[in-house]
């Protein structure tokens, strides 16, 4: 038999090895990740062991640890932290519901699916910032429409209007109503593709078995849906920890701080006072909880799946 | 006593195309009725309407002597196998089989025994507390008969259960569904499109082509009298040779191959009579029917062409070119000849079916003893 | 659907199947999604003193386009709509070239770190845009890149790559391998199969990334207002959040370039939302 | 040669801080001085838009700006950050240069001791109020607060009575913007005290500052300032008052042009201008703003951009923004410079009450002070804290803040 | 010349638990050679390592006399016919077939007139225009089919092409790929967990399990003289009944299938003679040879019961209890009883296959002619 040449240099180039073309393929994201996410996440850290306020002229102190002392003993800090534990757990239960009821609706086959549709999607690409411009407006107490509807239904008093945004109660709620507004349309997307996935015959074998439409959708629908719920909420609750537009366009984090959220206190120590030191070890703070809430999540998940 | 009784019944999905054109069918209590057809028969959609899964536009369903049409699958007392099992993927085996029962609040006990019976049936009591996507496909099947039989229902569906298994498997599983069917004697309606089973597993089959009933007849029946050209050449395998001949004019009658033609043995010559004279003509030969020795003293030898040889082991299938038409036949597997090869093809004259061969009517000697034939 | 009795399979909601119930289903979900866009639609149609007349009033006395006239006078908004519009689409057409490469590596190749190269880029969703807004802001400058689109487009990429990474995998999944193979076989490279069958094949995969990615990037505020300040490199968020002046919050031409840019979204929803639900569902979107 | 080709670049605020004008001016220096291209960048639209942007671009030392115009609030702030270029090497000592400007001016620009900015134009809050109204009731304009009050009861009961039910009293901003400092400080300093001391220092007199907060709080309570009061932005006032719905408003300089000019100003003549109230037994204060330039510590022309900044802040520029744009002049004389008056007669009052003001805290942490100020007021005004505690919350956070 | 040798081939997707064991083969020019074997047992895997879509571990592949183990697929010079088409979705069907023309460079004159050929050999050149999607089931299949065909390649590659197609189809295309092949006479490997298409293909088959060649062999060899108690049970449906037998001692040799004791006839002595005394026995009879009547006066006589009778039209199954032991039995259409019926099954000693039945091992009168089977 003829020995036959191993192919050329170039034709091996051609055909790179599965590892070798991996690492290839993976490199624009990697470089990506390193300039955007990794690197200021290090500068981050860094920085949070500073003090770097203006008034020491520009020049970085090495302080260690003091900045999160100061975070520990700072109640803006530990308002911040309950306000956002209290929308992430008011809406996002909340997006979960609305979603899945708009998802049941639009599911339903409608003759003409695309009014519902866009209806389903538009809340979603809606900017967030928008929204809090447009509920804070829905919310106003005089030029808002929701005082005006309550009065017209006769449900509020004319003379004595409810100051959504001024009252702590009533801010933290109407912004948890429009975030859950926002953001169910996306969840309800979610919600929506998993509930055509779940194969008709189940539902056929089920009703041969006896159960009715109710049954059906507890006994069916609701375990069929199950991943992609654990999905939405993963999805969900990391986005709602970061709660910071709505907040910010609609009240300020007002009256007082009763709506700031950590998100927006680490944006006014950095952005606003300049205490690039401080705001990081806020920042470090955040990624923290977020990295135990989702750690919290996966496991749940995971004891599920098993 | 649970009976199927089929009245005219009609469907169309889109209100125009009808599906089914008036199905009569009736399935008496402890039968195993197999419907079978090519795709798109609507062998499923007439098992659905019976399950109440659609809803038909006219016609009447009786199961158990009661008018059903109207009511919803689970008040049909029925229980159905689908083709992908729709195990629920969430819930144990035992609670899949058991979902029925607690549905309709049986007490607890009388679930475990059930279940327990039903999985020891099915040889699947070890997996019980498993969940679907840890089987096999096989012991899926297994799972979604046993779902069925708990319920104890009147009639039991089956929508080509065995599709989706291998070969191998799905030898098992016939033989298993039909000694279940004889143990429990259960009614039971069984689509396929698998004339194997069709025939080893049915009482009596209905074959079925663009919403019309063919022929509904015992197995046998279907087998050696086929009402239509397309029965024939539906079920048997390899299925019955068809092939069109044209008469030749002239004082003896006599068939031409196209290029080959033969008088008309005194066997045919009544059906032969049957058919107008203006008829095409189709003749129909089953492949065990062809033999390369002449057997008997009246068999007609047509000479021919080898083409292919199949072996299958226990005999040989051979592809023979006789005039313009090929015929399969059946020779034994010791045969060996190279494509090509000239030889000659002998058949009992008995043995011979001619049909219509625009309508596809079977003629027969006598007046058609077959009244599902379209004509 | 033909006249049913009931509706066999469908979720849960037989009881909302009767047509009269499924108009009120539509109507409600239609509500919910139009009404703020109806309600801005109205306000950008009234004068400032008719907003502030009391009681409310819904329906404008007459209508006026004054206010979209101003929208575009008083601010660039044209501009800005460019600015939105070539950032997003910028930053989609990058996210998905990215993240296509990643994510053919991390469906197809047989690499043993492919899981965590996953999850390393669905995690770096997890870190909140407004703490790295400062060290981003500060590569960006060190890179010269303040105030052009490319300090946008890099940090939107990113922001994008989990999601699309995401869907282009279950979508690379979808694809049978045997058509790469059988390209291969045929006489293609691995990347000339990629490119050649595979990619035209996740065309939908692709185009429901991509819409993801455009929507989010076109949303982006924080890194818009604080990366690209600069009049000329305005998106239409930030823009429009500057029509309120210290002196003047007018609502009526807010309104009106609220319209103006959701009315772009709006369509491209429209025309594609099939592709939107459907591309999700065939993606399976899975975790 | 260096300025041969010299390209600078201004960031000149908003649409508020007029870039039209700033261009003409620009434009003048550039025909004056041949090879100076000037190129304007305008930012934010409000003063905490602007020192959002400011902040980040200067922050990350961008050299791509050379001159900045900062609101009044900030050149502490900024030159404490090293961000200013110290203009005494190219305009001379702070002592000279503040001369012929008001005085509060000098205040807030000279730091450490160095000239930190050059005014640009001048701001100041005025009480706004319905002229025709009063007449109509003959009621005499008020001095205090207190006469405010009863003279704003008295004028609203009798036009319900007219069946105009709607008339606020006094309209001031509530909502936590920048604006609200000054609703805090203006009783407060109504009442002849002072926030901090020449040093920076904070001298805050708590029960000045309850007794100020609550000053308002007890005309919501008898109904002469709205209910809502803490959600009014400094528009909403502008707006209101032009609709005819408000008898007092206290707003900025801009507010006289919008009541006068606007085309749907229900007030067009019927709108005088008075220095804010004091305190019983306190004296009149206002709150100073207005607008500086600054050469940026980063620029790569620094002699070239202090050339324009001593430009732009001459009283050529000075007078050709008061009468082009009936911005407040910073040099005292131009008040009463012959075209200046024959276009904006009413600087003629107006330079009182500008002289007679205070600027805001001039602290290095502005910022924060600032929010610390209005969300505070903002948040009492809402009711949702007493003006005691509100008042113990700003001293913590300031507190906190000096740590 | 393309001969395709397999050299110890070794191949593991894990690096630890080997796939393929070291795989020796060698295809003969021309020849059709079909991988047959259980599901899992390794076919594809190296169907695809000789297509090179796999890397072995170790061994050589030889194409045409030339290693190609470290070739990509596209230099090894062959087609590949996949078991779900892998027809390109985007292009029509002309596309598809010139895409590896096409690759290649080869003139558009060229690319025209081969593919107009394939097709026309294939009866597809009216839908060459058509995309993937509009075509059937079999349609699809001939395209896969002439996709390989056009570029000519050394050798054909089959991964289970028929198993989505149905029934009638799988037969018809069955056909049409011997004609292709006879045809065109190319070296082709084939793979199939079919017994019915092994048999009816192959030159030769290769039956593997678990990574191992059991036999390699042609046809009529591997049905009549299974190496191993797994080959036998795997080829011929119904498959060879596989029953276990005990030696009862005692002076004549007797064995006994559990309660059933029977005198070892002559000619199946010297086979019982080459097992070991220790050994466990397996007896084999494929369902041809089991008769109701006695045809030959050395038939041994095993009494049963009728379990289940299975008719196929042509002749029926029946199972029948012999002992512990089930076995089928191929008996004419014409039989008919109730289960439950007595009878006797007839059998010609010369017809009976010994296995072993721990290893598998089939026992021979000669030594074992089957260098394959594994001990
Ligand atoms: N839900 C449906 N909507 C519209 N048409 C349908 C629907 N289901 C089936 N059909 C049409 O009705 C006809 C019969 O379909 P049916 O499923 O009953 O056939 P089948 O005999 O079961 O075929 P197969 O063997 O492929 O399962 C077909 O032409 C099919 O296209
Ligand atoms: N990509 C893979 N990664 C890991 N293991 C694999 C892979 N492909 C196949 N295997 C394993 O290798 C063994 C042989 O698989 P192969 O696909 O060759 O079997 P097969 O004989 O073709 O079976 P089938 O008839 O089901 O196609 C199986 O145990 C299978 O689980
Ligand atoms: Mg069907
Ligand atoms: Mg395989």
């Amino acid at each position: 038999m003829t020995p036959v040449p191993r192919p050329s240099l170039l034709e091996r180039l051609r055909d790179p090895s599965e590892r070798l073309l991996g690492a290839l393929l993976l490199a624009p994201t990697f470089a990506l990740l390193a300039l955007i996410v990794a690197y200021p996440i290090g500068k981050l850290v860094w920085n949070s062991l500073f003090d770097l306020r203006l008034s020491g002229g520009g020049v970085p102190k090495f302080i260690g640890l003091e900045n999160y002392q100061l975070v520990f003993t700072d109640p803006d800090f530990w308002n911040a932290t309950k306000n956002t534990l209290l929308i992430t757990v008011v809406t996002v239960p909340g997006a979960l519901l609305v979603g899945l009821g708009l998802a049941l609706l639009a599911n339903l086959p409608f003759k003409r699916r695309w009014p519902v549709r866009l209806a389903l999607l538009l809340p979603w690409a809606l900017p967030l910032s928008f929204a809090g411009l447009i509920f804070a407006w829905f919310f106003h107490t005089e030029y808002g429409i929701v005082n005006d509807v309550l009065q017209r239904l006769g449900l509020a008093d004319r003379t004595d209007p409810t100051m959504w945004l001024l009252k702590p109660g009533w801010a933290l709620a109407a912004v948890c109503l429009t975030i859950i507004w926002k953001t169910s349309s996306f969840m309800a997307l979610i919600l929506l593709a998993g509930l055509q996935m779940i194969p008709k015959s189940l539902y056929e074998a089920a009703e041969v078995d006896g159960a009715t439409p109710w049954q059906q959708f507890w006994q069916v629908t609701l375990p069929m849906l199950m991943p992609s719920i654990v999905v939405a909420l993963i999805f969900r609750t990391i986005t709602a920890l970061q709660t910071f537009d709505i907040p910010y366009t609609m009240t300020r984090g007002g009256p007082g701080q009763a709506t700031q959220t950590l998100a927006m206190l680490i944006h006014a120590h950095t952005i606003d006072y300049l205490d690039m030191g401080y705001g990081s070890a806020l920042a470090v703070c955040l990624f923290v909880l977020s990295l135990v809430v989702s750690a919290v999540y996966l496991r749940q998940v995971g004891r599920q799946a098993a | 006593m649970a009976e199927v009784l089929l009245r005219q019944v009609r469907k169309s999905y889109d209100g125009r195309t009808p599906v089914l054109h008036g199905i009569d069918l009736e399935v008496r209590h402890g039968e195993f009725t197999v419907f079978v057809g090519p795709s798109g028969c609507g062998k499923s959609t007439l098992l659905r309407s019976i399950a109440g899964l659609e809803t038909i536009d006219s016609g009447e369903i009786c199961i158990g002597g009661r008018p059903v049409q109207h009511l919803p699958p689970r008040l049909r007392d029925i229980a159905m196998v689908f083709q992908d099992y729709a195990l629920y993927p969430h819930k144990t085996l035992f609670e899949n089989m058991a979902f029925g029962l607690r549905l309709r609040k049986t007490p607890e006990a009388e679930i475990q025994r059930r279940v327990g019976e039903a999985a020891d049936l099915l040889k699947i009591t070890h997996l019980l507390q498993r969940k679907p996507a840890a089987l096999s496909g096989g012991q899926r099947q297994r799972v979604a008969i046993g779902r069925a039989i708990v319920r104890q229902p009147q009639v039991f569906l089956f929508d080509e259960p065995l599709s989706n298994l291998d070969a191998q498997l799905r030898q098992e599983m016939r033989s298993e569904i039909k000694r279940l069917h004889q143990r429990l004697g259960a009614t039971i309606i069984y689509v396929t499109h698998d004339q194997v089973e069709a025939m080893t597993l049915a009482d009596r089959i209905a074959v079925l082509r663009g919403g019309h009933v063919m022929q509904y007849d015992r197995p046998q029946q279907i087998y050696h009298q086929p009402a239509a050209d397309f029965v024939a050449g539906f079920i048997g395998s390899p299925p019955m040779n068809l092939a069109d001949v044209a008469r030749v004019p002239g004082a003896t009658p006599a068939l031409d191959f196209g290029g080959l033609a033969w008088p008309v043995p005194a066997a045919l010559q009544p059906a032969l009579a049957a058919a107008p004279a203006a008829a095409r003509l189709r003749l129909g030969v089953r492949p065990e029917h062809l033999h390369l020795q002449r057997s008997q003293a009246d068999d007609i030898a047509w000479p021919g062409t080898l083409q292919l040889l199949e072996p299958l082991g226990a005999e040989t299938l051979a592809t023979v070119r006789i005039g313009q038409a090929e015929l399969v036949a059946r020779v034994p597997a010791s045969f060996e000849a190279a494509p090509g090869t000239a030889l000659q093809l002998h058949v009992q004259p008995a043995q011979l079916h001619l049909f219509d061969a625009d309508s596809g009517h079977a003629w027969h000697a006598t007046p058609s003893s077959n009244p599902h034939a379209e004509s | 659907m033909s006249a049913t009795l009931h509706t066999p399979g469908m979720p849960g909601a037989g009881w909302l199947s009767g047509p009269a119930l499924r108009w009120v289903a539509a109507g409600l979900v239609v509500f919910n999604g139009f009404f703020p866009a109806l309600w801005i639609l109205l306000t950008s149609l009234k004068s400032e003193a008719e907003l502030v007349r009391k009681p409310l009033q819904y329906f404008p006395d007459k209508l006026t386009l004054a206010n979209y006239l101003q929208a575009f006078t008083d601010q660039p908004l044209g501009l800005y709509l460019a600015n939105s519009a070539a950032v997003a689409l910028a930053s989609t057409a990058l996210s998905l070239l990215v993240s296509a490469m990643a994510a053919y590596a991390i469906a197809r190749l047989n690499l043993r770190w492919r899981q965590t190269a996953l999850t390393c880029i669905v995690a770096s969703s997890m870190f909140p845009l407004v703490t790295l807004l400062v060290p981003i802001f500060e590569t960006m400058r060190s890179l010269g890149l303040l105030n052009t689109y490319t300090a946008l487009v890099l940090p939107y990429t990113v922001l994008n790559l989990p999601v699309c990474t995401l869907v282009l995998v279950s979508f690379f999944q979808s694809i049978p391998r045997d058509l790469e193979n059988a390209a291969m076989i045929d006489g293609c490279t691995r990347l000339g199969a990629l490119v050649r069958i595979v990619v035209p094949l996740a065309a939908p995969g692709v185009f429901t990334a991509g819409i993801l990615a455009f929507v989010n990037a076109w949303d982006e505020f924080l890194l818009a207002l604080s990366l690209n300040a600069s009049a000329q490199m305005r998106t239409v968020p930030v823009g429009i959040a500057l029509y309120q002046g210290e002196y003047s919050f007018p609502w009526p031409v807010i309104s009106a370039a609220l319209i103006v840019a959701i009315v772009p979204m709006a369509v491209l929803i429209a025309l594609f939302q099939e592709r939107v639900v459907g591309g999700l569902t065939q993606g399976g979107l899975k975790g | 040669q260096a300025t041969t080709a010299t390209k600078l670049r201004v960031f000149s605020g908003g649409q508020n801080q007029r870039p039209d004008l700033v261009r003409k001016l620009l434009d003048q220096y550039q025909a004056r001085n041949p090879g100076v291209t000037v190129e304007i960048e305008t930012g934010g639209a409000t003063s905490e838009l602007q020192r959002q942007y400011l902040s980040t671009v200067l922050n990350a030392k961008d050299s791509a700006i050379d001159i900045y115009m900062i609101d009044i609030v900030n050149p502490a702030q900024y030159f404490g950050a090293g961000w200013l270029e110290p203009l005494d090497a190219y305009v001379g000592p702070a002592a000279e240069v503040f001369k012929p400007y008001l005085p509060v001016y000098a205040q807030s620009n000279v730091v450490d001791g160095k000239v930190a900015a050059l005014p640009a134009f001048a701001d100041a809050m005025f009480l706004y109020y319905r002229k025709d109204l009063l007449e109509k009731h003959k009621l005499p304009e008020p001095k205090t607060w207190d006469e405010l009050a009863a003279t704003a009861r008295k004028v609203q009961a009798a036009e319900a009575a007219a069946g105009n039910a709607n008339l606020q009293g006094l309209s001031l901003q509530g909502a936590p913007i920048e604006g609200a400092v000054c609703t805090f400080l203006l009783p407060y300093w109504g009442q002849g005290k002072e926030f901090n001391d020449a040093a920076g220092k904070l001298t805050l007199d708590k029960p000045a500052a309850v007794k100020g907060l609550s000053t308002w709080l007890g005309m919501v309570d008898q109904g002469v300032v709205k209910k809502n009061v803490a959600e009014v932005r400094t528009p909403d006032t502008v707006n209101e008052f032009k609709a005819g719905q408000v008898l007092f408003a206290i707003n900025w300089g801009f507010a006289w042009d919008r009541f006068k000019d606007d085309a749907d100003s229900q007030v067009k003549g019927k709108v005088g201008v008075l220095p804010l109230p004091a305190m019983a037994g306190g004296r009149s204060a206002t709150c100073v703003g207005g607008w500086q330039w600054a050469v940026s510590a980063f620029s790569k022309h620094k002699a070239e951009a202090a050339k324009l900044v001593k430009h732009l802040a001459s009283p050529e520029s000075s007078k050709m923004l008061a009468v082009e744009g009936s911005l407040l002049p910073t040099y005292q004389r131009i008040y009463t410079d012959a075209d200046v008056v024959r276009q904006a007669p009413w600087f003629n009052d107006a330079a009182a009450v500008v002289v007679a003001g205070k600027s805001r805290p001039m602290s290095r942490d502005y910022g924060q002070v600032s929010d610390i100020l209005r969300t505070t007021t903002s948040a009492v005004l809402a009711r949702t804290k007493t003006p005691t505690e509100g008042v113990d919350e700003i001293e913590n956070r300031l507190r906190r803040l000096m740590r």
